[in-house]
């Protein structure tokens, strides 16, 4: 559902690739794989449409993602390297208020359920500014849950989490998986998971 | 609508968690419009002529160091590019940034004014002046400037560049605004000037959005 | 006694607004400061006891 | 830092009584909320003497009429904003110097109370003002610099909001106390200076009537009301202030209006 | 010594990097002066009067909104925990960071003061007295500031908590600053002002960058 | 030669560890373990002196750290999860300016080889903010060689590397200790070096 055909990018001075031909369907998921500084972010950046590409198109249920931006975004979820939670803002607060964002409203049993799941028990209510790197970058992934996203767009989801963590992240990309959804992950590990296919930067 | 209502909400919850940041630009006012006397000297009459531009550099400064906030923190933690990528459009988003921004910034810079007036020595009749053209003006500042805090997003030495793009937008605010209370002292009266600063506030209310968000899809490139 | 009348001594011989608008400022903050303090000590004991009900919770649930 | 909070936490065990014993908040916990309701009651009687001698027993004044009787609220609270801040100040060098968690707690139980001072007296100052020189405010020497003691205030509560573990806001909030008690002064002068060499300001403060002795005592009086409330309700926030920090710490948690 | 080099060399060379940062903390001093003509209007006696007033507060304005740079980068990448960590002792760093400062914010200001005070229409003899009075002044500003600085350091709203903290410790310098041309166009002469500034200059070398590495230290616990 | 003695760590309200022992000795190694948040972070700025700890001792060579914070600094590099490098300022600077805070000088040619090493050839003279997250983290690494420093602590340090730096890297610790160094590391992968000792907070 998800295509990207003849795509260049080019980053100052530097073509980090071009002619860049990918598809993700249904049930499908894409491991965007390469040294450090080979451009994943920035692949990852053009197919969330935050930035656009030197050349080539990328389309969404073949439809170029230019003319319908709104309906795109409403199936996407792109989570990057950064952390957008609010560090004043407890756990709790922050999932909810990214929902109302998204023009949804998120009922607290349900935002506690998905904290619960991510092994935050015990801290929905202490800001995020309080918590270790880990545990804020699980209030981060907590979206995964609550937003209803056909595809997920992951940037290096498995950093600074530790090894149960990453077993759960990989569980839940699976059900997401078998539900029909699509995702594009970068990592520099491997990732268990079945029906994959890696591209190489 | 629910979307411009949600924003406005998360910007006054953080504001109320950040108390500290909102009171203090409050007292940034204060102490920048106590300042003045302290380098000018404490001669009523003098004191008393400067007051309106005293008062109007001090709110239109106060407004400006809290501009840089405006979209910074959204910027740095990532939130901005999902206010993107929202399915609302962003237009609205920014308009509920401004709202809440005036409303934690501008508002209380105009019930605050009068007190400062009194340090001065200034009347009922050019206090009550003086608080309408700061409502009048204020909206625009918060307008204005959410134009220029986009511009300068995530641009090394942002906060005073902003300053640069955004004070020479604001000198016709500060002409009509401490010219009002002139005016009304002068005898003129202070109708002229309220509502140029009248017109002023429409047009902003009109371009101002637009311009602000197209200039956050810019930064966001 | 220097005040002959209830009213005159709330007049304060034409300075009763300024008069009664310190002492009443005073007396309002002075009134309203220990109030706040209560309040604020009082929603602290309150989250204590909370949390330690939560404390026990927990202990019931490990055992 | 390391060593306070581990003695502070042995020293109930240890049974030896020194002077350091009341330094640690869990003996000085019970003590302030024995202390406490004394300070309200003197504050109370105070308080009725010296609005019984202020309103009934002080004469009319020949030159300010009724008015002058704002003095007795006002200088109180302009004394005590200053001595509060001084106070502060000596707490907050303690505090930094021997690391005992308590002096901070008293430097940030004492702050609001002195910023009620200052702002009293500013009030009370202006509403004096007003009849007496005819505006609510002038740019004198002693109104300025209690103007920025008043800020000075605002910033070490500002700053003591703004930051949230505890300890290093009790160290910060030593600091900027420390280095405003060092300017107090130096404010103080120069402003008295920048004042005096531009103008004959019109009014004084020094030529305050000459004061009859009943005057002075129900000033006295007064003063001293102030200053047990301030005691009063600092101990009231110290305590406050104890619970929220030791919140971990057993002897809090075996409290009985926590445990109920 | 070593140390204090590589730290103002350092900062210098970041400063030359982020050229835009320097040159708009200058703009805001010029903006600023500029401001009050229009806020009060064009009386020339007026504005003579107020001159130095209105330099010396935008002087004080304009170094302001550079303190908070002056750790806040450092802080954020973690470069002032290996300035922490560092064997050389961090009195020495702190000084060597108060220096580049002044160097990159408060010496441009003393240099562009006499143009800006022409605008004021002040004499060749005032426009000597506001430099000196800027030269032996801004320092103390920035040594002053850098305890701001370093106290608000990663504290939220820390900006604007900044300018409160610091603007009434700024109260003497601005007096005796101001009042050094005001004393000398009365007649009077300056040298007892700026003798008195002078003082401050040598009790803020002494207390402050002590003051600002406990500051720091506390920061970083 | 690092040792811990009955370490506390209170962090807000919450004990994250009382009575902690560990030494460290000459050739060895330290690999803190444990899920997020149970203070891995915190027990490494702890022994760094950034923190102090709510009750016990740290002492390096025998004598506490407290009495001589100099020498103990002289001898010890602490990289943490912040980068400590300047956007601004190109590879190279970063790197040599680092030294000179140090009291060292360090020229080109030997900070160039550094560079190198960490595969950041060609990117010696752009200003780090072009860099990618990895290459970011690069930088950083390179001081492990430029300053020589008989203990490291590295937060993550494998946070953000491709499989060929992580490979170089853990070489490069296996070489500091193949020399007398000693290293405190913490990771959530598993590390493949000989002569370690784990403890799991
Ligand atoms: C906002 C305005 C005012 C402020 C901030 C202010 C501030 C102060 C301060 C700080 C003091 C204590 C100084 C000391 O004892 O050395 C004081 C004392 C005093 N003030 Fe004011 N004041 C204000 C207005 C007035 C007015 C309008 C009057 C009378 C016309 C007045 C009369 C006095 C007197 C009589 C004292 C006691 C002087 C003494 O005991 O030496 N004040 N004021
Ligand atoms: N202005 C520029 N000039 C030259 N090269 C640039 C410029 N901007 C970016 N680059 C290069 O573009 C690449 C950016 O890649 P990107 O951030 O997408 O890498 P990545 O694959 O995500 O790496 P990592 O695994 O480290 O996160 C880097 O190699 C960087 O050096
Ligand atoms: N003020 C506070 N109140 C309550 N808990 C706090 C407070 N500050 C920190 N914490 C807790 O202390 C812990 C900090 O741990 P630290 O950052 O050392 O974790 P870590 O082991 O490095 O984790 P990670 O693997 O995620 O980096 C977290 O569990 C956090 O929730
Ligand atoms: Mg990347
Ligand atoms: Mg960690």
């Amino acid at each position: 559902m998800l295509s990207a055909h003849q795509l260049t990018c080019v980053r100052g001075e530097r073509t980090l690739f071009t002619g860049l031909d990918l598809a993700v369907g249904a049930g499908e998921w894409l491991h965007v794989r390469g040294g450090n500084g080979c451009g994943k972010t920035s692949l990852l950046r053009l197919l969330a449409g935050l930035a656009s590409p030197a050349a080539g198109e990328i389309r969404w249920c073949e439809q170029p993602v230019r003319e319908d931006l709104q309906a795109y975004h409403q199936a996407m979820l792109f989570l990057g390297h950064q952390g957008a939670v609010k560090e004043e803002l407890t756990a709790l607060e922050n999932l909810q208020l990214a929902a109302e964002l998204d023009g949804a409203t998120l009922d607290d049993d349900e935002a506690i359920a998905a904290l619960h799941r991510f092994g935050l028990k015990g801290r929905e209510h202490l800001p995020v500014r309080f918590l270790s790197a880990g545990q804020k970058r699980r209030v981060l992934l907590a979206r995964l849950v609550t937003r209803k996203a056909k595809l997920w767009i992951l940037d290096e989801p498995f950093t600074a989490l530790d090894t149960r963590a990453v077993d759960m992240l990989g569980g839940l990309v699976g059900e997401h998986l078998a539900a029909g959804g699509m995702a594009v992950v970068t990592s520099h590990q491997a990732i268990p998971l079945g029906n994959g296919k890696a591209i190489e930067l | 609508m629910k979307a411009i209502l949600a924003v406005v909400r998360r910007d006054l919850l953080l504001a109320m968690r950040r108390k500290t940041e909102v009171l203090t630009a409050l007292f940034f006012f204060v102490i920048v419009t106590s300042l003045f006397p302290l380098g000018i000297g404490p001669e009523t009459a003098l004191l008393r002529k400067i007051a309106p531009g005293v008062l109007w550099v001090g709110a239109l400064l106060a407004t400006m160091l809290g501009l840089q906030r405006m979209f910074a923190a959204d910027h740095a933690d990532g939130t901005l590019e999902q206010m993107v990528l929202s399915p609302s459009p962003l237009g609205l988003l920014v308009s509920g940034k401004n709202i809440a921004h005036w409303l934690v910034s501008g508002l209380p810079l105009v019930v605050l004014a009068p007190i400062l007036g009194i340090q001065f020595d200034l009347t009922a009749g050019e206090l009550g002046v003086l608080m309408l053209s700061l409502l009048l003006g204020t909206p625009v500042l918060s307008l204005v400037g959410s134009i220029g805090a986009a511009l300068t997003l995530g641009v090394r030495g942002g906060g005073v560049l902003l300053s640069l793009l955004v004070l020479p937008l604001y000198v016709p605010a500060l002409i009509f605004g401490a010219g009002a209370v002139q005016a009304y002292n002068s005898g003129l009266g202070a109708a002229g000037h309220l509502s140029l600063l009248a017109a002023l506030l429409v047009m902003a209310l009109f371009f101002a959005p637009w311009a602000t968000t197209a200039a956050l899809r810019i930064a966001l490139e | 006694m220097i005040w002959s009348s209830a009213s005159e001594f709330f007049a304060m011989g034409g300075y009763g607004l300024y008069v009664w608008g310190s002492f009443g400022m005073c007396a309002v903050a002075m009134a309203l400061e220990p109030v706040l303090v209560a309040r604020r000590e009082k929603s602290i004991v309150q989250s204590l006891r909370r949390r330690a009900q939560a404390n026990k919770f927990d202990k019931e649930d490990h055992q | 830092m390391s060593q306070s909070v581990v003695t502070d936490r042995i020293e109930p065990n240890r049974g030896v009584i020194h002077w350091f014993r009341f330094a640690s908040p869990y003996s000085f916990y019970p003590m302030a909320a024995r202390l406490e309701p004394w300070f309200w009651i003197l504050a109370i009687a105070f308080g009725i003497a010296g609005l019984w001698v202020g309103f009934f027993v002080a004469p009319t004044d020949a030159q300010q009429g009724e008015g002058y009787r704002i003095i007795f609220v006002h200088v109180p609270a302009s004394w005590l904003s200053m001595f509060i801040y001084l106070v502060m100040a000596g707490w907050a060098a303690v505090g930094l110097a021997l690391n005992t968690r308590l002096a901070g707690m008293w430097a940030q139980a004492l702050a609001p109370t002195g910023a009620l001072m200052a702002f009293l007296s500013l009030w009370t100052g202006a509403f004096w003002g007003k009849p007496m020189w005819g505006t609510w405010w002038v740019w004198d020497a002693r109104l300025t610099s209690e103007l920025i003691l008043f800020f000075l205030y605002l910033g070490f509560i500002a700053l003591q909001a703004a930051i949230d573990d505890p300890r290093r806001a009790d160290k910060a909030g030593a600091i900027i106390a420390l280095v405003g008690a060092i300017n107090v002064p130096i404010i103080y002068f120069s402003v008295k200076w920048w004042n005096t060499l531009h103008q004959g300001s019109s009014v004084s403060m020094t030529k305050a009537p000459s004061m009859a002795m009943t005057m002075f005592t129900g000033m006295i009086l007064m003063a001293l009301c102030f200053w047990m409330y301030s005691i009063a309700v600092a101990l009231r926030r110290v305590r406050a202030i104890i619970l929220e920090r030791e919140a971990h710490t057993d002897w809090v948690q075996q409290l009985p209006e926590v445990k109920a």
